[in-house]
């Protein structure tokens, strides 16, 4: 269960870490070796965006268990993680591919069997609890869910029953203004996992584009895996310092790989991998377990490396995403 | 992402296009939420209809609407042929004025700079409640629905359109489970939760505009579709749908309200 | 007093204001219109920085009175507030023009004889103050001040008495944690006054280097003023909308004015005119009251527009501060 | 801006000064507290005395030293000769690695990245209180002082240095307020009051260097600087200092470390 650290606590961990500024770039394999089975892992981007797939591609691989996964919103990653075992409690505000490829079956198989939690909260009340653990605080205020079931879901009194497994928010009455909020707690995830277009060997990343809740992320997360599309000298970085949006201190591991989101996208150099993402889909629409673990053989398991991987989703795809990708600086 | 999850089903006959056979049951619902939309309002927008809506009343009659995207996007220009598959990609960012985090964006809400939101629905109720999370019995759900995302949110704190097909299994007397809020159990019931702001505005469909009871907040038909009778909205509803006699029938779409449709969505990804 | 207000009433606020895409651009004569004898006015910047001194000015020549004024830390238009009688109440972590020229005079003389309020909480709870605002919720918790008689001052229990214009400040324990936290109140000024480097006609406003509390002052308050040393197309800002940090939806006045924030830095264009301020803090150290009076009479008052202003300052002045503040760009 | 404010009336007589002619008192303060600092280590620093002494460890025996200031800046290098005049300007980002919002680099000490403050002080008592705000009765105060800025926020959250003159009027039995929140009344007092992390580690004076003890959480000196006797200490401070008798004599500064503070403010600015 995520529910807030005692802030000594919270200090300790954070104490215990190396924030120095030293180099730190690694492979994805060593990076994998810092997510312990049973954390609380973190996924930056949001639906088809900035998904970190090289890393969770590795942490497949390395066949993590019984992870606690949370993200704004899970997309096609949100089936890997409950096919490939990492994880059978998942944390978001939405789950399915994404709208046009309908809701996902693989989410229907594991949910509705009881096999797998998918813990579902409202988008801001994520964006808030990730931002609760990023600034040091045991809850943020905020004034939505109120009302709802979704709220009831994770506080025990709405339609359904709640999950013990679950987090639980609390109302309260403003002192100030005598009115109903809701306390929504702290997320401070063991590890982190975000992509981002270029950092230094630091891990000084200047995100592009749509930022998600990755800074907050950063900010809350115990340790921070960042993969990125390019690793730039620090000098290029001191160049822009008002761009640095995840700060080295908050790093732990670097890994440089191209068209790491793969078949999602990354702001500005590739949109999504359509072709391949309605593959999927086709092939986990009849049967979604046989379909996923044959999803899983082909991409997962057999490919000798990322590029392998890349390969198999194949060369005329990643040229028309980087193509699409690249588009929107043409105007 | 707003909830704009179809049921998982197909659909049924298609009521409007039986009657109007010149546009389908989408693009009726498209031209019907556009035009409630007005000049300089600013609009938080789902995928799909919502957005298609959203871009035909800028083109139309509300050139300074600004639109909302979920991903962190304001007052972006989507492209005719790139509609964004999520708000969460580079698509719905193409010439925006400000890109910002999610939870901002959400904030924006909370602090209450939009006027509209804007979704799509699997499951409403008589008071506007709204389910995208769970067909049938949470604890074992028959279909486990993709959740809230920020239609939660977005119904807590502004005001609500909502566009969704009319059929008597989504129209139903109480929602499996309240994903966003509408009026909760009517009267004050909604403020008293907890949410003095927002609540739901407008529901349109491919039959007619519903509004809501001033007092009782329960909903109400305000306007037929074109061909649509009293006994057939109501046939189509699960809960007892009041339709005043007087009820008048809308404008259909206009020839340019369904070419610049048409121009946006080539492939016809939603309005088909 | 700034207290929270009820959240119909910003809610309600907010919905009368015209929040659409149009053009704002006016004269500082009339941006100061949009200033209200008695108003909350926040002042963007810190310290030397981005201080909008040009609108500043403005409100100086109209004569505008009664204002409670905030900032994150106030400097020598803390002194211009008090000695042109704008204010007799500012809201601030730190007074005075900066430490190299030690305390200020003008601040001691009206403090220290009663005649003017200096409410002081600590830095981030200024921050938090305006987030607060900026978020539509009535406080944010925080893990400072606690025990220290600034809060003291502040919610009535310290050393000295709490002025019962002063907001306060409300400790609780933590429902999920069992923690004492501090709740600090939202700040939603009535007026913000904010200079920035560039924005469009509409507002859109893209600021380089130090954004201060900025950010979140524009969104907290209900009218936002921005000069700006530039006024560029919408095209130019539509270009790069990840650099837009205040949207139009908040802003309801445009002035371009080059050289807003002499005496102080416009981050990357110039830095501090420092001879001007070592001119002012001598004219103000033996009589604050009669040096300050002059000062205002002279770069206030007889100035019959912001060019004369400036060149009373002086052309060499402007040279220097352009070329030191231009610097950082030349490694 | 932290609290570097010096008292409103001039120095006395430079007591190592005199001991020791070849440095200023500034410049013995800037050595002795560089000293304390550590490889890695991320430090939050005042203008003055602080950031003079967090450059030098990072010139010496720290170069991978992070340097915070309050304005929003992470890892600069300050020129040499271009001193910023406070933490809030242009000279402080020079080749920076992160700029971020004020809110944003104080929520770093509260979310525990920082892991010293290091600040100078017009006030201090015997539990590390620190007073920047008025001196003498806050009614009716003799000097109001600037106040907090992140004083406050860093001695309520972060492990702290403190650099000041030693004299009888700064060192005092009790703060006449309360700014910066050292121990209060001692003991578990602080933790008591919601403030269980952080602390004063040490305080640097031109007459010594002086810790806290673990329990009662009182002043004791730790070591003395050269010619400095136990009377002379006792003599400058306003309260009970303990004097161990077996008091080590701190090292004096070396021509490499006076040479880089020099050559760092060659206008004399911080260590005239």
């Amino acid at each position: 269960m995520t529910m807030p650290l005692a802030y000594s606590e919270l200090r300790q961990r954070t104490k215990a870490r190396d924030r120095s500024l030293r180099d730190k770039v690694m492979s994805l394999e060593a990076a994998a070796k810092l997510v312990q089975d049973g954390d609380h892992l973190a996924v930056g981007g949001c639906t088809a965006s900035r998904t970190p797939f090289a890393m969770i591609w590795a942490l497949v691989r390395a066949q993590k268990r019984d992870l606690t996964v949370s993200r704004s919103i899970m997309s096609t990653e949100g089936d890997i993680f409950y096919a490939a075992g990492l994880s059978r409690h998942l944390i978001t505000s939405w789950f399915s591919q994404g709208i046009v490829w309908g809701v996902s079956k693989v989410m229907r198989d594991y949910t509705e069997s009881g096999r797998a939690r998918f813990e579902e909260w409202s988008h801001m009340a994520m964006g808030l609890r990730y931002r609760a653990g990023a600034m040091g605080v045991p809850f943020l205020p905020m004034r939505s869910m109120l009302g709802s079931d979704v709220l009831g879901r994770v506080s025990g009194n709405g339609a359904g029953p709640a999950d013990p497994a679950f987090a639980a928010a609390k109302t309260m009455e403003c002192p100030f203004t005598g009115e109903t909020l809701l306390l929504v707690p702290a997320l401070n995830p063991d590890v982190a996992i975000i992509h981002v277009q270029r950092c230094d060997a630091y891990g000084n990343a200047q995100l592009d584009g749509l930022t998600f809740m990755d800074i907050d992320i950063a900010m809350a997360a115990n340790r921070v895996i960042l993969t990125t599309e390019r690793v730039v000298s620090n000098e290029q970085i001191r160049r822009q310092p008002d761009q640095t949006k995840i700060g080295f201190f908050t790093v732990d591991a670097v890994v440089e790989v191209p068209f790491g989101c793969a078949p999602h996208e990354c702001y500005g150099l590739y949109e999504p991998f359509y072709s391949h993402m309605d593959m999927y889909a086709q092939m986990t629409a009849r049967d979604p377990e046989a379909g996923a673990q044959d999803y899983l053989e082909r991409f997962y398991h057999e490919p000798k490396d990322w590029a392998d991987y890349l390969s198999r989703i194949g060369m005329a795809e990643l040229i028309d995403a980087q193509r699409r990708g690249s588009a929107i600086h043409d105007d | 992402m707003t909830t704009d999850t179809a049921l998982d089903a197909p659909a049924p006959a298609d009521l409007s296009r039986a009657a109007v056979p010149a546009y389908t049951a989408s693009e009726l619902l498209a031209v019907m939420s556009a035009r409630l939309l007005k000049e300089g309002q600013t609009v938080f927008a789902g995928v799909g209809i919502p957005l298609l809506a959203a871009i035909l009343a800028q083109k139309t009659h509300a050139p300074g609407l600004t639109i909302l995207f979920e991903g962190g996007v304001i007052g972006p220009f989507v492209e005719a042929g790139k509609l964004p598959p999520s708000t969460n990609e580079q698509r719905c960012t193409r010439r925006a004025n400000m890109l910002v985090s999610i939870t901002e964006v959400l904030l924006m809400l909370q602090r209450g700079y939009v006027d509209v939101g804007f979704m799509g629905g699997a499951q409403i109720d008589r008071f506007g409640n709204l389910n995208s999370s769970f067909i049938g019995d949470p604890a074992r759900p028959k279909i486990r629905l993709p959740g809230t995302g920020g239609g939660n949110d977005i119904a807590s704190l502004a005001d609500m359109i909502v566009a969704m097909k009319h059929e008597k299994r989504r129209f139903v007397e109480k929602v499996d489970f309240i994903t966003s809020p509408g009026f909760l159990d009517g009267g004050d019931t909604r403020a008293q939760a907890g949410l003095p702001a927002g609540g739901m505005f407008r529901v349109v469909t491919d039959l007619g505009i519903m509004g809501f009871d001033a007092v009782t907040k329960a909903m109400t038909v305000l306007a037929l579709h074109p061909g649509v009778t009293a006994q057939a909205i109501k046939a189509n509803t699960g809960f007892d749908l009041p339709v005043p006699a007087d009820a008048p029938v809308t404008e259909p779409p206009t020839e340019l309200e369904l070419s610049i449709l048409r121009e946006l969505d080539p492939a016809r990804l939603y309005t088909a």
